[in-house]
């Protein structure tokens, strides 16, 4: 009786993960979704008589695979929204008639099959304990499935490290080099190297953005994972605000030269207005096209 | 163990394509000399086999079957009787001839010409395999084989279009070829069912198919044999093929490679499926009488020598098959010598009108005029081999074109009284070609045309000869194959229509029937 | 008188004698020598051909000899023949087996009997007259020696096919003359017109030929053979249907070799010849193959009565044409071309008439033979004179320029018309007395026919030797030189002396060949004598007439306009139009629409499954979009379709 | 309890991750879809293990689940390297193969 009440608690906080999975506009959201679905699947294996399973798959799946999901997610697609515009010609109509099709198949197929209302359960199957059954089945029978499932892995594994793996087909510029090249290639302003993030007078974390000389907030200076994310604090706070004694002093020039005045002032505004907007710049990952 | 004669027979032309090929490719006249070399020995090996059925002299020449595949029952099995004999010895003579006359074509190739040579020759090997096979695998891997060289052959040399014929031909042979394949397995299915799978030709002759079944063997090995030898509706691969080709090619792939597809109706179909040939024979005929006047009103309106050619061995092959499927005695012997027959004159003319393409660099009939005052010894070897063309009484075509209309004449009368129309036909596009080209004002380009030089003399010479002498004295030759198609003609069973007079006793009604 | 000579013949004939009643017993002693007949000019013909430049020089005389060397061999067995028996003078000669195929068995053997050797030596004899004359006329002719080798050629086919005693083996000697014919019609070949004449005699002949095919594939079905003496022993054995149609398949053969009505219209183009050619092939000896053909299966056509009738009206319609053709033409070649169509029209018809008429119809062979050589031997020597001008609209009083010519062609010209000391008096009155005798109407053409002979030769005779002279070219006609005048005299004595030595001094012609093709006389419908008088009242009104027109009148240099009748003569009657408009445009039309099927309609079809194919595979190809979820679609789609299968299938 | 309802969500899942993979343009959800669909496959197996009382139900979904271990492992493998060759991880970007 007790099953009964578990699954139909727990069954809709797996559809409900899985549809989240679909329809979450972000990729974290819907690997975490997933997760979600995943462990009220576990629950289920642990209700079936398959706890050796449940476990696995909440060791195994839920812990390594979806893990995996996010580390790469995080590496790669952190940003990339999906828009609701398809752009195939006719995809949806196609893939709802699939799928459509094939619910209404299988589900006909389950409903009309004549099954026991009783399962036979696994007592008599696993005389002495569910784990040691499958460890009988996996070094007894299915010894050699479980050889070839372990190549398998390997080359899994192997396979993965050779496709990522980029050979350096170019000298890798050292330090010393990247300075020589700043020095003869790239702008005057920024030939002293890149500044570090944080403002050292009374911040050092990473999320707040360096000052150039000139007072000026410094872009390439935050983490754009951060920026993308949303994370990094905004630049203003920190532009230099002219103290009041500056004002004095300010004032005072403004007195001497009226236009030369607002120059400096604009200029100091000017970027606090421009600082990036969130979004990706040149590495949006799969910002919205056309 | 006696001497393998129909094995070095057929492993001397394709030892000579390897030697060919294997000439450093510099020395391009080497490769030439090595090719009609070994065509020349293949000439001797097949004219003292020849010997022995001609003129019964015993030179040790018999059937030779070796194990091949065992469990399907396939073997290496080898014989000659009258039909493949008289095959055999036009191939082994036509290829020095058509060899030595590509001598010059080869040259102003761009290409190497010993690849052309050495192709010649294994197209050799393999039209003499299929001649001489006696086991039904061996025959239709020969059959296929057969195509690539002869594709790379159309593709690699000749006019400008070569390629689309090449690949139009390698298509249309193809298609048969399945289909005959499915054919051969039913065949074989059919030899399994009645317990000893074999693919030996007379034990598959033993079994007795029923006539349905029967009906779809013949269908699948008939399209592929009419596509082989054209016949009406499967043709027009010849004309693109014998246009594009060079002429030498063009002259061995109609005079002899060709032959392999008549040689097929006789030597197997007939006999394999009895009852299925005597129910479609008329339809065969019908196709074959159109094949022969389609041909010759098509020869009549070309402008393209060469595919005027290609158009007048449709008209001759429509009177083989004609002759082939009239069921008698006469008929079918007329096919086989007019294969022969047809192989000589044909190779001939296509040969001289590749002098004629070669002097004045094209194809066009509009282009020559009058050459027979520049070229006077051209122009009477061309009327020559135009005259056995169209079959004029004393040379050889004559006889065999009459016998398949008298035999034909014994049971089909208005197809008979069609084909002669033929004739008619033939004389009238032969002599306009002739009239065109030869005869009238000398065009003012055909001035300085070469007369006849005499590398091309002796390529002719033996062609001439041959025709006169088959035209004089047909006895031997007529005999043998005579007496190897009577138990075709009895196989199908059909009695050969009585004379309708009761002959008065002075002279003995021939050979009683 | 001559009245009585006739009488004479009639009495002796023995009754109604069945043709072909002598057994033929196989040659010994000189007779087995008949096959070097045709191996000398054979051999002359191979030498002169593939002879080469070497052989020019003496060409002509190896060509002369091989005939001559052919006559005497035709005259020493003339004469042993004579020495044999009346009724066993027919020698077989085997020569070698031919072939055997599937119960069809010809041997090359030669038959020599009465008819046949009628038939060698007037070849043989005309054939070395026309030779030694052809040396004078193609004297100038660089390519002389070819010139020989195709006589040569054409003398061996004519005697294989007099001698051939297989209908095979004739059909070999059938297409050899035709061949030869076609090289030497077209021997000037730089002449357009000569390649085209030459093209169209040999398509002509060919369509004759093809009646001769048929006839021995109907022999082979019938009789199981198509040897002579198998044939004419079963012959009554068949049915009327098969031999009728034999008969008809003959008739067919004749007409083309013989320029008999249906395929007449080659004759007059193959005047494009040299004159020799004209006088030996389209004169003398191959337009009478297709007599001889009938003649020889006399045995046939006794047995099928329409296939007689059809002859005679061939023979008929041929003579009238001919005459009349011969009037309307201004091209002394061209005319004397009409008058051999239609006294062969002559000869057709008393070959039609059965036994009464064979023997006449050679006898008129014979002789016409020799006149009809003579005329136009005479022709090519007004020509040679006249610097090769050919129309007589151009000639005009030659008699006193070339007297031998014009006393040699008087002589040609009375036989012709029919005068009787001549030769053709006797030869063509005998046919009008058997046409006559056969019935009404075919008699009444053959005097109709008479008549316009003299009409168009005596018109010939006034327009070239008599009348105002219309000469162009500068310097006057002179006379051919001996070698040409020689065989001229010599055949002008022929066509004097041939009419009645013939028939009764020495072997009655008559007698001569009753064993070979039998002999039947029906009685007159009139007497004799009052016959005879109507024939030469109707000859000498036609020579009236034509006096009166071209005798007295100056015949006038330009061509004037005729009337229907001779515009329809001068185009042959329009023969060569039917032709063009039955067979030339719609074969050249179908051939051109043929050409169009081929390639649009077969070619199109297979090169049509090829695009099509193409075409297929490119809206196939639309399809693979490339973005994987459209194939995630397929593979879904793909499942539900095998689940599906997998339930019908397994759903009870 | 009776094992339809578990069938019936089994299917659910499989269908909602086959809608994702369909619909979705980043080829990291589809590829979690695909997942989805494992897993709801596994759930079948597992819920006919228990019906028909025989291990070998659970014996597949094991080795499903390694093999999809296996999977992911080179399919994020693949999309990385993508990612670094074109900047984007949208699976309509990668269209080129084609005819």
């Amino acid at each position: 009786m007790g099953e009964e009440v578990l699954f139909w608690v727990m069954s809709p906080f797996a559809v409900l993960g899985a549809l989240g999975l679909v329809f979450a506009r972000k990729a974290v959201h819907g690997a975490l979704s997933l997760a979600v679905t995943m462990i009220t699947l576990a629950v289920f294996y642990i209700a079936q008589e398959a706890p050796f399973l449940g476990v696995v798959q909440v060791v195994v799946y839920t812990g390594a695979i979806m893990m995996l999901f996010l580390f790469v997610i995080m590496l790669v697609g952190v940003e990339s929204s999906d828009s609701r515009v398809e752009t195939i010609r006719g995809q949806r109509g196609s893939a709802a008639l699939a799928v459509l099709g094939v619910v209404l198949l299988l589900t006909t197929v389950t409903v009309r099959a004549t099954l026991p209302d009783e399962p036979t359960g696994m007592a008599q199957a696993t005389p002495d304990g569910n784990v040691a059954g499958i460890a009988d089945l996996i070094f007894g029978t299915y010894v050699w499935a479980f050889e070839v499932v372990a190549a398998l892995l390997i080359t899994a594994a192997v396979g993965a490290m050779t496709l990522t793996h980029r050979e350096r087909i170019f000298h890798r510029p050292s330090q010393r080099d990247q300075a020589i090249r700043r020095f003869r290639e790239g702008r005057p302003e920024d030939a002293a190297g890149l500044p570090v993030p944080g403002v050292y007078a009374r911040h050092n974390a990473v999320d707040t953005p360096a000052l150039l000389p000139d007072g000026t907030p410094s872009e390439a200076s935050i983490n754009r994972v951060l920026v993308a994310r949303g994370a990094a604090r905004s630049s203003e706070e920190f532009s230099h605000r002219p103290t009041p004694g500056d004002i004095e002093a300010g004032t005072s020039e403004t007195l001497s030269s009226a236009e030369g005045a607002d120059q400096p002032e604009g200029e100091t505004d000017e970027p606090a207005a421009a600082a990036p907007e969130l979004g990706g710049d040149d590495d949006a990952t799969g910002g919205e096209r056309a | 163990m006696t001497f393998p004669w129909l094995t070095t027979l057929i492993a001397l032309p394709a030892l000579g394509a390897l030697l060919t090929a294997l000439v450093p490719s510099g020395r391009g006249t080497l490769a030439k000399q090595v090719a009609i070399g070994a065509a020349l020995v293949t000439l001797v090996v097949g004219a003292l086999i020849s010997l022995q059925y001609l003129f019964d002299i015993d030179m040790g020449v018999e059937a030779e079957t070796y194990e091949w595949i065992p469990e399907f029952g396939a073997s290496w099995a080898l014989d000659v009787d009258g039909i493949s004999l008289a095959l055999i010895a036009l191939t082994v003579l036509a290829t020095p001839i058509v060899a030595l006359a590509m001598w010059r074509e080869a040259e102003d190739e761009t290409r190497d010409p010993k690849a052309f040579f050495a192709l010649l020759l294994s197209v050799e090997a393999l039209t003499l395999t299929a001649f001489a096979s006696r086991d039904l695998l061996l025959f239709y891997i020969v059959f296929e084989a057969m195509l690539i060289p002869l594709y790379f052959m159309i593709g690699m040399y000749g006019g400008p279009q070569r390629r689309y014929a090449a690949v139009k031909f390698l298509l249309y042979n193809l298609v048969g070829g399945l289909l005959m394949l499915a054919a051969v397995i039913g065949l074989y299915v059919q030899s399994v069912d009645a317990g000893a799978p074999s693919f030996f030709v007379p034990d598959l002759v033993a079994l007795d198919i029923d006539t349905d079944t029967q009906r779809w063997l013949f269908l699948g090995f008939m399209i592929a044999f009419a596509i082989k030898a054209p016949l009406w509706p499967f043709h027009t691969w010849l004309p693109d093929a014998a246009a594009e080709a060079t002429p030498s090619n063009a002259a061995f792939l109609s005079g002899v490679v060709d032959k392999v597809g008549t040689y097929g109706m006789i030597a197997l179909v007939l006999p394999l499926f009895p009852d299925a040939s005597r129910e479609f024979a008329p339809a065969i005929v019908v196709l074959a009488v159109v094949s022969i006047i389609y041909g010759a009103l098509l020869a009549i309106g070309q402008t393209d020598m060469k595919r005027l050619i290609g158009y007048t061995s449709i008209s001759h092959f429509g009177f083989i098959v004609l002759g082939i499927f009239a069921l008698t005695g006469e008929a079918a012997s007329g096919a086989t010598l007019y294969m022969v027959n047809h192989g000589l004159s044909t190779i001939a003319l296509f040969v001289i009108v590749g002098f004629m393409i070669a002097r004045r660099g094209s194809r066009q009939v509009g282009d020559f005029g009058g050459v027979q005052k520049p070229a006077p010894k051209l122009a009477g070897v061309f009327l020559f081999a135009g005259l056995s063309g169209l079959a004029l009484p004393p040379l050889s075509t004559f006889l065999s074109e009459f016998l398949v209309i008298s035999g034909t004449f014994l049971r089909y009368r208005p197809a008979a009284i069609v084909a002669t129309l033929g004739i008619v036909l033939a004389a009238l596009y032969i002599l306009w070609l002739y009239q065109r080209t030869m005869t009238g004002p000398v065009r003012p380009d055909v001035e300085g045309m070469a007369d006849l030089r005499t590398r091309e003399a002796v390529v002719v010479a033996p062609l001439f000869a041959l025709i006169l002498l088959v035209g004089f004295f047909p006895k031997p030759l007529v005999d043998v194959i005579d007496e190897a198609v009577e138990p075709t003609i009895v196989e199908v069973d059909v009695e050969r229509p009585e004379p309708l007079a009761p002959v008065a006793e002075p002279v003995e009604e021939g050979t009683g029937r | 008188m001559t009245s009585t000579f006739t009488t004479l013949a009639t009495a002796v004939a023995a009754e109604a004698e069945h043709g072909g009643g002598q057994a033929a017993v196989e040659a010994t002693g000189v007779f087995s020598l008949t096959w070097l007949l045709i191996a000398f000019p054979l051999l002359g013909a191979a030498v002169l051909l593939l002879g080469g430049r070497r052989t020019d020089k003496v060409g002509h005389l190896i060509g002369c000899g091989a005939s001559i060397a052919s006559f005497v061999m035709g005259v020493v067995l003339f004469a042993a023949m004579l020495g044999e028996g009346a009724t066993e003078r027919a020698f077989t000669v085997q020569l070698w087996e031919y072939f055997n195929a599937g119960g069809y068995q010809v041997d090359v053997s030669l038959l020599l009997d009465q008819l046949s050797m009628a038939f060698v030596l007037l070849i043989t004899g005309v054939g070395s007259l026309i030779h030694v004359y052809s040396i004078g006329y193609m004297e100038h002719d660089e390519r002389r020696r070819r010139f020989f080798g195709y006589l040569n050629l054409f003398v061996a086919a004519m005697l294989l096919l007099v001698l051939a005693s297989d209908y095979l083996i004739m059909f070999i000697g059938w297409e050899g003359v035709g061949l030869a014919s076609y090289l030497l019609i077209g021997f000037w070949q730089h002449k357009p017109s000569a390649a085209v004449a030459a093209k169209k005699a040999f398509v002509v002949n060919r369509v004759g030929d093809m009646g001769m095919v048929l006839a021995i594939s109907s022999m082979l079905a019938v009789f199981g053979s198509s040897a002579f003496e198998v044939v004419f022993a079963s012959a009554d054995g068949a049915s009327t249907g098969w031999v009728t149609a034999i008969g008809l398949f003959l008739l067919l053969g004749a007409c083309g070799k013989s320029a008999q009505f249906p395929l007449q219209s080659w004759l007059l183009d193959a005047m494009e010849g040299p004159t020799p050619v004209s006088a030996l092939i389209h004169a003398a000896t191959m337009v009478t193959a297709g007599v001889y053909l009938i003649v020889r299966s006399a045995a046939i056509y006794d047995l099928a009565p329409d296939a007689r009738t059809a002859v005679v009206v061939v023979g008929a319609i041929t003579l009238l044409m001919g005459a009349i053709i011969g009037c309307a033409k201004d091209d002394i070649k061209k005319a004397l071309a009409g008058s051999t169509m239609s006294q062969i029209g002559y000869m057709t018809l008393a070959a039609g008439l059965g036994p009464a008429g064979y023997a006449f119809a050679i006898f008129h062979l014979l002789t016409h033979g020799f006149f009809k050589a003579n005329l136009f031997l005479g022709a090519g020597s007004v020509m040679h004179g006249m610097h090769d001008e050919v129309s007589m609209r151009r000639y005009g009083g030659l008699r006193i320029m070339m007297p031998v010519t014009f006393v040699t062609f008087a002589m040609g010209y009375l036989a012709i018309i029919g005068i009787p000391p001549f030769a053709g008096y006797f030869s063509k009155d005998k046919i009008i007395e058997a046409a006559f005798a056969d019935n009404w109407i075919v008699g009444i053409c053959t005097l109709l026919g008479a008549g316009i002979t003299a009409f168009y030769m005596t018109r010939l005779m006034l327009m070239t030797f008599f009348g105002n002279r219309r000469w162009q070219q500068s310097e006057p006609p002179h006379e051919s030189p001996s070698v040409m005048t020689v065989p001229l005299i010599i055949l002008a004595v022929l066509s004097v002396v041939g009419g009645f030595g013939l028939l009764y001094l020495g072997a009655d012609i008559v007698d001569w060949l009753a064993p070979v093709t039998g002999e039947e006389h029906h009685d007159l419908p009139m007497p004799l004598a009052l016959l005879i008088t109507i024939t030469l009242v109707t000859v000498l009104a036609g020579v009236a007439v034509a006096w009166a027109t071209y005798g007295r009148r100056t015949v006038r240099a330009d061509v004037p306009a005729g009337n229907a009748l001779t515009v329809a003569a001068r185009n042959d009657l329009y023969g060569d139009a039917f032709n063009e408009a039955v067979f030339m445009r719609p074969g050249q039309y179908l051939t051109r629409s043929l050409v169009y099927i081929e390639n649009r309609g077969v070619d199109g079809a297979v090169v049509g499954t090829a695009t099509a194919v193409g075409g297929l595979s490119t809206r196939l190809r639309r399809w693979q979009t490339g973005f994987v979820r459209s194939y995630a679609v397929t593979m879904l789609g793909g499942v539900g379709v095998v689940v599906l299968a997998m339930l019908l299938v397994r759903l009870p | 309890m009776s094992p339809t309802p578990y069938l019936v969500l089994s299917v659910i899942l499989f269908s909602i991750g086959a809608a994702g993979v369909l619909t979705r343009r980043n080829a990291l959800v589809a590829f979690m879809c695909v997942e989805l669909m494992l897993n709801a496959g596994n759930l079948a197996f597992v819920t006919f293990a228990r019906m028909h009382g025989n291990l070998d139900g659970q014996m597949v979904a094991f080795f499903v689940m390694v093999v999809a271990a296996a999977e992911v492992v080179v399919g994020l493998a693949i999309i990385v390297t993508i990612f670094r060759t074109r900047r984007s991880a949208s699976v309509d970007d990668a269209s080129l193969l084609k005819l």
